[in-house]
Protein backbone atom coordinates (compact mmCIF):
# COMPACT_ATOMS: atom_id res chain seq x y z
CA UNK A 1 0.00 0.00 0.00
CA UNK A 2 1.29 3.45 -0.78
CA UNK A 3 -0.09 6.91 0.21
CA UNK A 4 1.49 9.71 -1.85
CA UNK A 5 0.72 13.40 -0.49
CA UNK A 6 2.11 15.66 -2.87
CA UNK A 7 2.32 18.93 -4.38
CA UNK A 8 3.67 17.29 -7.65
CA UNK A 9 1.60 15.93 -10.91
CA UNK A 10 1.49 12.22 -11.05
CA UNK A 11 1.65 10.04 -14.63
CA UNK A 12 -1.08 7.73 -14.53
CA UNK A 13 1.56 5.30 -16.72
CA UNK A 14 3.97 5.50 -14.02
CA UNK A 15 2.00 5.17 -11.31
CA UNK A 16 0.03 2.35 -12.45
CA UNK A 17 4.15 0.96 -13.24
CA UNK A 18 4.44 1.18 -9.54
CA UNK A 19 1.14 -0.16 -9.20
CA UNK A 20 1.96 -3.37 -10.94
CA UNK A 21 5.41 -3.75 -9.07
CA UNK A 22 3.48 -4.36 -5.68
CA UNK A 23 1.92 -6.85 -7.50
CA UNK A 24 0.26 -9.01 -10.78
CA UNK A 25 -1.85 -10.84 -9.32
CA UNK A 26 -5.12 -9.19 -9.87
CA UNK A 27 -7.67 -9.96 -11.95
CA UNK A 28 -9.36 -6.49 -11.50
CA UNK A 29 -7.94 -3.24 -11.39
CA UNK A 30 -10.38 0.08 -10.58
CA UNK A 31 -8.80 3.71 -11.48
CA UNK A 32 -9.87 6.43 -10.22
CA UNK A 33 -9.32 10.25 -11.27
CA UNK A 34 -10.49 13.57 -9.88
CA UNK A 35 -9.52 16.68 -11.77
CA UNK A 36 -10.06 20.22 -11.35
CA UNK A 37 -13.19 20.51 -13.14
CA UNK A 38 -13.39 23.75 -15.46
CA UNK A 39 -16.35 25.82 -14.45
CA UNK A 40 -16.80 28.60 -15.91
CA UNK A 41 -14.25 31.96 -15.09
CA UNK A 42 -12.41 29.53 -12.46
CA UNK A 43 -8.67 30.51 -12.82
CA UNK A 44 -7.15 28.10 -10.05
CA UNK A 45 -8.12 25.80 -7.55
CA UNK A 46 -6.14 26.17 -4.24
CA UNK A 47 -6.18 22.85 -2.42
CA UNK A 48 -4.61 22.99 1.47
CA UNK A 49 -3.94 20.39 3.15
CA UNK A 50 -2.60 18.85 6.77
CA UNK A 51 -0.53 16.60 5.30
CA UNK A 52 0.85 14.50 8.81
CA UNK A 53 -2.87 13.73 9.05
CA UNK A 54 -3.61 13.29 6.03
CA UNK A 55 -1.40 10.19 5.86
CA UNK A 56 -2.77 8.76 9.21
CA UNK A 57 -6.22 9.63 8.08
CA UNK A 58 -5.84 7.66 4.68
CA UNK A 59 -4.16 4.81 6.27
CA UNK A 60 -6.78 4.55 8.23
CA UNK A 61 -9.32 4.50 5.13
CA UNK A 62 -7.63 2.24 3.34
CA UNK A 63 -7.45 -0.11 6.41
CA UNK A 64 -11.20 -0.28 6.35
CA UNK A 65 -11.68 -1.37 3.20
CA UNK A 66 -9.24 -3.92 3.37
CA UNK A 67 -11.42 -4.96 6.06
CA UNK A 68 -14.40 -5.08 4.56
CA UNK A 69 -12.86 -6.26 0.79
CA UNK A 70 -11.04 -8.92 -0.43
CA UNK A 71 -8.01 -6.29 -2.12
CA UNK A 72 -4.59 -6.26 -3.41
CA UNK A 73 -2.66 -3.66 -3.67
CA UNK A 74 -3.56 0.36 -3.35
CA UNK A 75 -2.51 3.01 -4.51
CA UNK A 76 -2.93 6.37 -3.63
CA UNK A 77 -2.04 10.17 -4.80
CA UNK A 78 -3.79 13.66 -3.18
CA UNK A 79 -2.03 16.79 -4.20
CA UNK A 80 -2.11 19.94 -2.41
CA UNK A 81 -1.39 23.78 -3.66
CA UNK A 82 -2.21 25.60 -6.52
CA UNK A 83 -4.06 23.86 -9.22
CA UNK A 84 -5.29 24.78 -12.65
CA UNK A 85 -8.38 23.59 -14.58
CA UNK A 86 -8.28 19.82 -15.94
CA UNK A 87 -5.33 19.61 -13.21
CA UNK A 88 -5.04 16.10 -11.77
CA UNK A 89 -6.53 15.95 -8.18
CA UNK A 90 -6.56 12.90 -6.68
CA UNK A 91 -5.97 9.07 -7.94
CA UNK A 92 -7.16 5.87 -6.43
CA UNK A 93 -5.90 2.70 -7.62
CA UNK A 94 -6.98 -0.53 -6.64
CA UNK A 95 -6.03 -4.22 -7.32
CA UNK A 96 -8.31 -7.07 -6.54
CA UNK A 97 -9.31 -10.59 -7.65
CA UNK A 98 -12.87 -9.57 -8.29
CA UNK A 99 -14.23 -6.35 -9.97
CA UNK A 100 -17.33 -5.84 -7.85
CA UNK A 101 -14.11 -5.72 -4.42
CA UNK A 102 -12.25 -3.44 -6.59
CA UNK A 103 -14.89 -1.03 -7.22
CA UNK A 104 -16.39 -0.93 -4.17
CA UNK A 105 -13.64 -0.36 -2.52
CA UNK A 106 -12.35 2.54 -4.36
CA UNK A 107 -16.32 4.55 -4.67
CA UNK A 108 -15.37 3.75 -0.83
CA UNK A 109 -11.97 5.18 -0.26
CA UNK A 110 -12.95 8.06 -2.69
CA UNK A 111 -16.32 9.11 -0.06
CA UNK A 112 -14.35 9.17 2.68
CA UNK A 113 -11.35 10.98 1.05
CA UNK A 114 -13.84 13.61 -0.06
CA UNK A 115 -15.09 14.02 3.18
CA UNK A 116 -12.88 13.15 6.44
CA UNK A 117 -9.36 13.58 4.92
CA UNK A 118 -8.16 16.71 6.02
CA UNK A 119 -8.37 18.47 2.60
CA UNK A 120 -9.46 22.18 1.71
CA UNK A 121 -10.15 23.53 -2.16
CA UNK A 122 -10.44 27.19 -2.67
CA UNK A 123 -12.06 28.34 -5.99
CA UNK A 124 -9.69 31.45 -7.08
CA UNK A 125 -11.61 33.46 -9.62
CA UNK A 126 -10.96 37.09 -10.97
CA UNK A 127 -13.04 38.86 -8.46
CA UNK A 128 -13.70 36.56 -5.85
CA UNK A 129 -12.07 33.72 -3.36
CA UNK A 130 -14.67 30.92 -2.63
CA UNK A 131 -13.31 28.45 0.34
CA UNK A 132 -15.96 25.35 -0.56
CA UNK A 133 -17.81 24.03 1.79
CA UNK A 134 -18.47 20.58 2.45
CA UNK A 135 -22.25 18.81 1.14
CA UNK A 136 -24.64 17.35 2.52
CA UNK A 137 -24.78 14.85 -0.44
CA UNK A 138 -20.82 14.16 0.57
CA UNK A 139 -21.78 13.44 4.54
CA UNK A 140 -25.03 11.34 3.34
CA UNK A 141 -22.28 8.90 1.40
CA UNK A 142 -20.59 8.17 4.61
CA UNK A 143 -23.46 7.82 6.44
CA UNK A 144 -24.68 5.37 3.56
CA UNK A 145 -21.40 3.26 3.90
CA UNK A 146 -22.30 3.31 8.05
CA UNK A 147 -25.86 1.91 8.09
CA UNK A 148 -24.35 -0.51 5.42
CA UNK A 149 -21.44 -1.90 8.07
CA UNK A 150 -24.24 -2.10 10.88
CA UNK B 1 1.73 24.37 22.84
CA UNK B 2 1.99 23.84 19.10
CA UNK B 3 -1.18 25.37 16.94
CA UNK B 4 -2.13 24.49 13.71
CA UNK B 5 -4.66 26.57 11.68
CA UNK B 6 -6.12 25.58 7.95
CA UNK B 7 -8.12 27.08 5.09
CA UNK B 8 -10.39 30.35 6.00
CA UNK B 9 -9.42 29.80 9.32
CA UNK B 10 -5.49 29.73 9.07
CA UNK B 11 -6.64 33.22 6.12
CA UNK B 12 -8.64 35.12 9.37
CA UNK B 13 -5.68 34.31 12.02
CA UNK B 14 -2.93 34.94 9.42
CA UNK B 15 -0.65 32.13 10.60
CA UNK B 16 -0.75 28.58 9.79
CA UNK B 17 0.92 27.54 12.97
CA UNK B 18 2.40 28.71 16.11
CA UNK B 19 3.57 28.04 19.70
CA UNK B 20 1.51 29.12 22.24
CA UNK B 21 2.09 28.95 26.33
CA UNK B 22 -1.24 27.78 27.46
CA UNK B 23 -2.41 28.84 31.34
CA UNK B 24 -2.32 25.03 33.29
CA UNK B 25 -6.44 25.51 33.80
CA UNK B 26 -7.14 24.89 30.30
CA UNK B 27 -7.86 21.13 29.80
CA UNK B 28 -9.96 20.42 26.71
CA UNK B 29 -9.86 21.91 23.85
CA UNK B 30 -13.59 23.87 23.79
CA UNK B 31 -11.62 25.78 26.75
CA UNK B 32 -8.68 26.44 24.42
CA UNK B 33 -11.23 27.98 22.23
CA UNK B 34 -12.83 30.17 24.56
CA UNK B 35 -9.50 31.05 26.36
CA UNK B 36 -7.89 31.96 22.46
CA UNK B 37 -11.09 34.07 21.90
CA UNK B 38 -10.49 35.83 25.01
CA UNK B 39 -7.38 37.03 24.45
CA UNK B 40 -7.89 38.66 21.08
CA UNK B 41 -10.24 39.64 18.55
CA UNK B 42 -8.76 37.84 15.83
CA UNK B 43 -9.17 34.53 17.47
CA UNK B 44 -12.49 35.11 18.42
CA UNK B 45 -13.33 35.70 14.86
CA UNK B 46 -11.86 32.68 13.44
CA UNK B 47 -13.64 30.58 15.79
CA UNK B 48 -16.63 32.69 16.00
CA UNK B 49 -18.82 29.96 13.95
CA UNK B 50 -18.09 27.28 16.71
CA UNK B 51 -19.94 24.64 14.63
CA UNK B 52 -18.32 24.81 11.67
CA UNK B 53 -14.53 24.06 13.27
CA UNK B 54 -13.18 20.72 13.99
CA UNK B 55 -10.42 19.58 15.92
CA UNK B 56 -7.65 17.23 15.99
CA UNK B 57 -5.29 16.59 18.44
CA UNK B 58 -1.70 14.86 17.47
CA UNK B 59 -3.71 14.21 13.78
CA UNK B 60 -6.57 12.63 15.01
CA UNK B 61 -10.31 13.97 14.95
CA UNK B 62 -11.44 14.95 17.87
CA UNK B 63 -14.17 16.84 19.80
CA UNK B 64 -14.33 19.78 21.79
CA UNK B 65 -14.57 17.81 25.26
CA UNK B 66 -11.10 16.44 24.44
CA UNK B 67 -8.17 16.27 27.42
CA UNK B 68 -5.14 18.31 25.89
CA UNK B 69 -1.33 18.93 27.21
CA UNK B 70 1.24 21.20 26.68
CA UNK B 71 3.16 18.14 24.20
CA UNK B 72 0.19 17.68 21.90
CA UNK B 73 0.08 19.68 18.38
CA UNK B 74 -3.66 21.19 17.85
CA UNK B 75 -5.22 21.59 14.87
CA UNK B 76 -8.12 23.90 13.42
CA UNK B 77 -9.66 23.64 10.59
CA UNK B 78 -13.49 23.72 8.51
CA UNK B 79 -14.84 20.16 7.53
CA UNK B 80 -12.86 18.45 5.03
CA UNK B 81 -13.44 19.34 1.17
CA UNK B 82 -10.63 16.82 -0.76
CA UNK B 83 -11.40 13.88 -2.98
CA UNK C 1 -18.37 7.39 -27.32
CA UNK C 2 -15.84 4.83 -28.70
CA UNK C 3 -15.97 0.97 -28.65
CA UNK C 4 -13.39 -1.22 -29.79
CA UNK C 5 -13.56 -5.14 -30.09
CA UNK C 6 -10.10 -6.40 -30.82
CA UNK C 7 -7.28 -9.18 -30.42
CA UNK C 8 -5.03 -6.37 -29.78
CA UNK C 9 -3.67 -5.41 -26.55
CA UNK C 10 -4.73 -2.09 -25.21
CA UNK C 11 -2.09 0.15 -23.66
CA UNK C 12 -3.70 2.42 -21.08
CA UNK C 13 -1.59 5.14 -21.91
CA UNK C 14 -2.76 5.68 -25.57
CA UNK C 15 -6.17 5.11 -24.89
CA UNK C 16 -6.43 7.70 -21.77
CA UNK C 17 -4.82 10.38 -24.75
CA UNK C 18 -7.19 8.89 -27.32
CA UNK C 19 -10.11 9.52 -23.96
CA UNK C 20 -9.00 13.12 -23.67
CA UNK C 21 -9.11 13.91 -27.25
CA UNK C 22 -12.87 13.63 -26.85
CA UNK C 23 -13.23 15.60 -24.24
CA UNK C 24 -11.37 17.57 -21.53
CA UNK C 25 -14.78 18.71 -19.85
CA UNK C 26 -14.49 16.02 -16.99
CA UNK C 27 -13.83 16.34 -13.23
CA UNK C 28 -13.96 12.41 -12.64
CA UNK C 29 -12.67 9.63 -14.75
CA UNK C 30 -13.23 5.96 -13.81
CA UNK C 31 -11.36 3.35 -15.54
CA UNK C 32 -11.57 -0.33 -14.88
CA UNK C 33 -9.28 -2.68 -16.44
CA UNK C 34 -10.13 -6.41 -16.33
CA UNK C 35 -6.97 -8.89 -16.57
CA UNK C 36 -6.76 -12.64 -17.25
CA UNK C 37 -6.71 -14.00 -13.42
CA UNK C 38 -3.23 -16.25 -12.45
CA UNK C 39 -5.49 -19.26 -12.00
CA UNK C 40 -3.05 -21.94 -11.14
CA UNK C 41 -1.68 -24.12 -13.62
CA UNK C 42 -3.94 -21.77 -16.14
CA UNK C 43 -1.83 -21.46 -19.47
CA UNK C 44 -4.68 -19.81 -21.50
CA UNK C 45 -7.81 -18.21 -21.95
CA UNK C 46 -9.44 -18.53 -25.08
CA UNK C 47 -12.22 -15.60 -25.55
CA UNK C 48 -14.78 -16.94 -28.40
CA UNK C 49 -16.35 -13.36 -29.59
CA UNK C 50 -19.46 -12.69 -31.75
CA UNK C 51 -17.90 -9.39 -33.02
CA UNK C 52 -20.98 -7.51 -34.82
CA UNK C 53 -23.62 -8.38 -32.08
CA UNK C 54 -20.53 -7.47 -29.24
CA UNK C 55 -20.59 -4.10 -30.36
CA UNK C 56 -24.33 -3.44 -31.15
CA UNK C 57 -25.05 -4.51 -28.10
CA UNK C 58 -22.17 -3.04 -25.61
CA UNK C 59 -23.45 0.57 -27.56
CA UNK C 60 -26.74 -0.30 -26.24
CA UNK C 61 -25.83 -0.68 -22.60
CA UNK C 62 -23.54 2.49 -22.88
CA UNK C 63 -26.98 3.61 -24.15
CA UNK C 64 -28.79 2.78 -21.04
CA UNK C 65 -25.87 3.88 -18.91
CA UNK C 66 -26.21 7.51 -20.13
CA UNK C 67 -29.51 7.72 -19.65
CA UNK C 68 -29.39 6.88 -16.07
CA UNK C 69 -26.15 9.04 -15.70
CA UNK C 70 -24.21 12.14 -15.93
CA UNK C 71 -21.39 11.20 -18.47
CA UNK C 72 -19.43 12.51 -20.40
CA UNK C 73 -16.66 10.30 -22.97
CA UNK C 74 -16.71 6.61 -22.75
CA UNK C 75 -13.98 4.38 -24.10
CA UNK C 76 -14.71 0.59 -24.17
CA UNK C 77 -11.97 -2.11 -25.08
CA UNK C 78 -12.94 -5.55 -25.28
CA UNK C 79 -10.63 -8.45 -26.50
CA UNK C 80 -11.11 -11.94 -27.79
CA UNK C 81 -8.64 -14.64 -28.84
CA UNK C 82 -5.79 -16.39 -27.26
CA UNK C 83 -4.92 -14.44 -23.97
CA UNK C 84 -1.77 -15.87 -21.48
CA UNK C 85 -2.32 -14.87 -17.81
CA UNK C 86 -2.02 -11.11 -16.55
CA UNK C 87 -3.39 -9.89 -20.41
CA UNK C 88 -5.98 -7.33 -20.77
CA UNK C 89 -8.92 -8.53 -21.21
CA UNK C 90 -11.08 -5.30 -20.80
CA UNK C 91 -10.88 -1.68 -20.49
CA UNK C 92 -13.69 0.88 -19.96
CA UNK C 93 -13.03 4.90 -19.30
CA UNK C 94 -15.76 6.97 -18.19
CA UNK C 95 -15.82 10.78 -17.27
CA UNK C 96 -18.48 12.60 -15.92
CA UNK C 97 -18.60 15.76 -14.01
CA UNK C 98 -19.56 13.59 -10.97
CA UNK C 99 -17.45 10.84 -9.28
CA UNK C 100 -20.17 8.88 -8.33
CA UNK C 101 -21.80 8.78 -12.32
CA UNK C 102 -19.09 7.83 -13.84
CA UNK C 103 -18.31 5.00 -10.81
CA UNK C 104 -21.35 3.59 -10.88
CA UNK C 105 -21.74 3.85 -14.84
CA UNK C 106 -18.34 2.14 -15.07
CA UNK C 107 -20.31 -0.84 -12.48
CA UNK C 108 -23.02 -0.96 -14.70
CA UNK C 109 -21.31 -1.02 -17.82
CA UNK C 110 -19.02 -4.24 -16.55
CA UNK C 111 -21.90 -5.64 -14.83
CA UNK C 112 -23.35 -5.74 -18.63
CA UNK C 113 -20.28 -6.51 -20.23
CA UNK C 114 -20.32 -9.56 -18.34
CA UNK C 115 -23.14 -11.61 -18.51
CA UNK C 116 -25.07 -9.89 -21.74
CA UNK C 117 -22.33 -8.92 -24.78
CA UNK C 118 -21.49 -11.94 -26.74
CA UNK C 119 -18.46 -13.48 -25.23
CA UNK C 120 -16.89 -16.48 -23.88
CA UNK C 121 -14.56 -17.34 -22.26
CA UNK C 122 -12.45 -20.50 -22.27
CA UNK C 123 -9.99 -21.58 -19.64
CA UNK C 124 -6.85 -23.91 -20.99
CA UNK C 125 -4.84 -25.77 -18.79
CA UNK C 126 -2.44 -28.37 -19.81
CA UNK C 127 -4.39 -31.49 -19.23
CA UNK C 128 -8.04 -29.42 -20.16
CA UNK C 129 -10.22 -26.94 -21.38
CA UNK C 130 -13.28 -25.72 -19.39
CA UNK C 131 -15.96 -23.35 -21.24
CA UNK C 132 -16.61 -21.07 -17.89
CA UNK C 133 -20.01 -21.20 -16.96
CA UNK C 134 -21.97 -18.16 -16.51
CA UNK C 135 -22.13 -17.45 -12.59
CA UNK C 136 -25.61 -17.02 -10.72
CA UNK C 137 -23.99 -14.04 -8.83
CA UNK C 138 -23.52 -12.45 -12.10
CA UNK C 139 -27.20 -12.67 -12.91
CA UNK C 140 -28.07 -11.27 -9.66
CA UNK C 141 -26.39 -8.21 -10.61
CA UNK C 142 -28.39 -7.30 -13.59
CA UNK C 143 -31.30 -7.98 -11.32
CA UNK C 144 -30.53 -5.78 -9.18
CA UNK C 145 -29.88 -2.88 -11.65
CA UNK C 146 -33.47 -3.90 -12.86
CA UNK C 147 -34.61 -3.48 -9.69
CA UNK C 148 -32.97 -0.06 -9.23
CA UNK C 149 -34.84 1.02 -12.59
CA UNK C 150 -38.67 0.30 -11.75
CA UNK D 1 -30.18 -18.77 -44.42
CA UNK D 2 -26.66 -17.92 -42.23
CA UNK D 3 -26.09 -19.89 -39.40
CA UNK D 4 -23.45 -19.12 -36.59
CA UNK D 5 -21.93 -20.66 -34.14
CA UNK D 6 -20.05 -19.97 -30.94
CA UNK D 7 -18.10 -21.60 -27.95
CA UNK D 8 -18.55 -25.07 -27.13
CA UNK D 9 -21.80 -25.33 -29.64
CA UNK D 10 -19.18 -24.25 -32.62
CA UNK D 11 -16.77 -27.13 -31.49
CA UNK D 12 -19.61 -29.93 -31.01
CA UNK D 13 -20.53 -28.83 -34.80
CA UNK D 14 -16.93 -28.34 -35.83
CA UNK D 15 -17.92 -24.90 -37.72
CA UNK D 16 -17.90 -21.42 -36.75
CA UNK D 17 -20.57 -20.58 -39.83
CA UNK D 18 -22.85 -22.28 -42.50
CA UNK D 19 -25.45 -21.39 -45.66
CA UNK D 20 -28.49 -23.30 -45.38
CA UNK D 21 -31.10 -24.37 -47.34
CA UNK D 22 -34.23 -24.23 -44.62
CA UNK D 23 -37.53 -25.71 -45.34
CA UNK D 24 -40.04 -23.42 -45.84
CA UNK D 25 -42.24 -24.60 -43.01
CA UNK D 26 -39.74 -23.71 -40.45
CA UNK D 27 -40.91 -20.22 -39.13
CA UNK D 28 -39.36 -20.27 -35.82
CA UNK D 29 -35.92 -20.15 -34.25
CA UNK D 30 -37.93 -23.62 -31.94
CA UNK D 31 -38.63 -25.18 -35.17
CA UNK D 32 -35.24 -24.40 -36.81
CA UNK D 33 -33.50 -25.83 -33.44
CA UNK D 34 -36.08 -29.11 -34.11
CA UNK D 35 -35.33 -29.57 -37.73
CA UNK D 36 -31.38 -29.70 -37.56
CA UNK D 37 -31.34 -32.09 -34.38
CA UNK D 38 -33.46 -34.05 -36.61
CA UNK D 39 -31.22 -33.91 -39.74
CA UNK D 40 -28.11 -34.78 -37.93
CA UNK D 41 -26.72 -36.11 -34.87
CA UNK D 42 -24.33 -33.58 -34.40
CA UNK D 43 -26.83 -30.61 -34.06
CA UNK D 44 -28.67 -32.94 -31.63
CA UNK D 45 -26.07 -33.39 -29.55
CA UNK D 46 -25.03 -29.41 -30.37
CA UNK D 47 -28.35 -28.62 -29.06
CA UNK D 48 -29.24 -31.14 -26.13
CA UNK D 49 -29.29 -28.86 -23.57
CA UNK D 50 -31.71 -26.69 -24.99
CA UNK D 51 -31.99 -24.42 -21.97
CA UNK D 52 -28.32 -23.89 -21.92
CA UNK D 53 -28.68 -22.21 -25.51
CA UNK D 54 -29.22 -18.59 -26.47
CA UNK D 55 -30.26 -17.46 -30.07
CA UNK D 56 -29.61 -14.31 -31.75
CA UNK D 57 -31.28 -13.30 -34.83
CA UNK D 58 -29.32 -10.04 -37.00
CA UNK D 59 -27.17 -9.86 -33.86
CA UNK D 60 -30.17 -8.99 -31.75
CA UNK D 61 -30.67 -11.87 -28.86
CA UNK D 62 -34.62 -12.83 -29.27
CA UNK D 63 -36.31 -16.29 -27.50
CA UNK D 64 -37.49 -19.59 -29.30
CA UNK D 65 -40.89 -18.11 -30.57
CA UNK D 66 -39.06 -15.90 -32.50
CA UNK D 67 -39.63 -15.71 -36.46
CA UNK D 68 -37.14 -16.14 -39.17
CA UNK D 69 -36.49 -15.87 -42.68
CA UNK D 70 -34.30 -16.71 -45.83
CA UNK D 71 -32.15 -13.57 -45.19
CA UNK D 72 -31.28 -13.35 -41.32
CA UNK D 73 -28.18 -14.21 -39.54
CA UNK D 74 -28.95 -16.47 -37.27
CA UNK D 75 -26.58 -17.20 -34.39
CA UNK D 76 -26.39 -19.99 -31.37
CA UNK D 77 -24.43 -19.60 -28.09
CA UNK D 78 -24.21 -20.62 -24.97
CA UNK D 79 -24.93 -17.30 -21.54
CA UNK D 80 -21.95 -15.14 -21.94
CA UNK D 81 -19.41 -15.19 -19.99
CA UNK D 82 -17.12 -11.95 -20.98
CA UNK D 83 -15.76 -9.29 -19.42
Amino acid sequence: MDINITKEDFDLTKEIEIFNQGSLDHGAISIFIGKVRPEKNLQSMHIDCYPEMAQKKIKSITEIARSKWTLDNIRIVHRYGSLKPNDNIVLVIIGSSHRSDSMSANEFIMDYLKSSAPFWKKEIYSDKEIWIEQKESDLRKLYQWEKLSL
Amino acid sequence: MKLKYFAWIAEIIDKREESLEIPSEIETIGQLVNYLSSIDETYKKAFEKRKNIKFAVNQVLVNENELISKADEIAFFPPMTGG
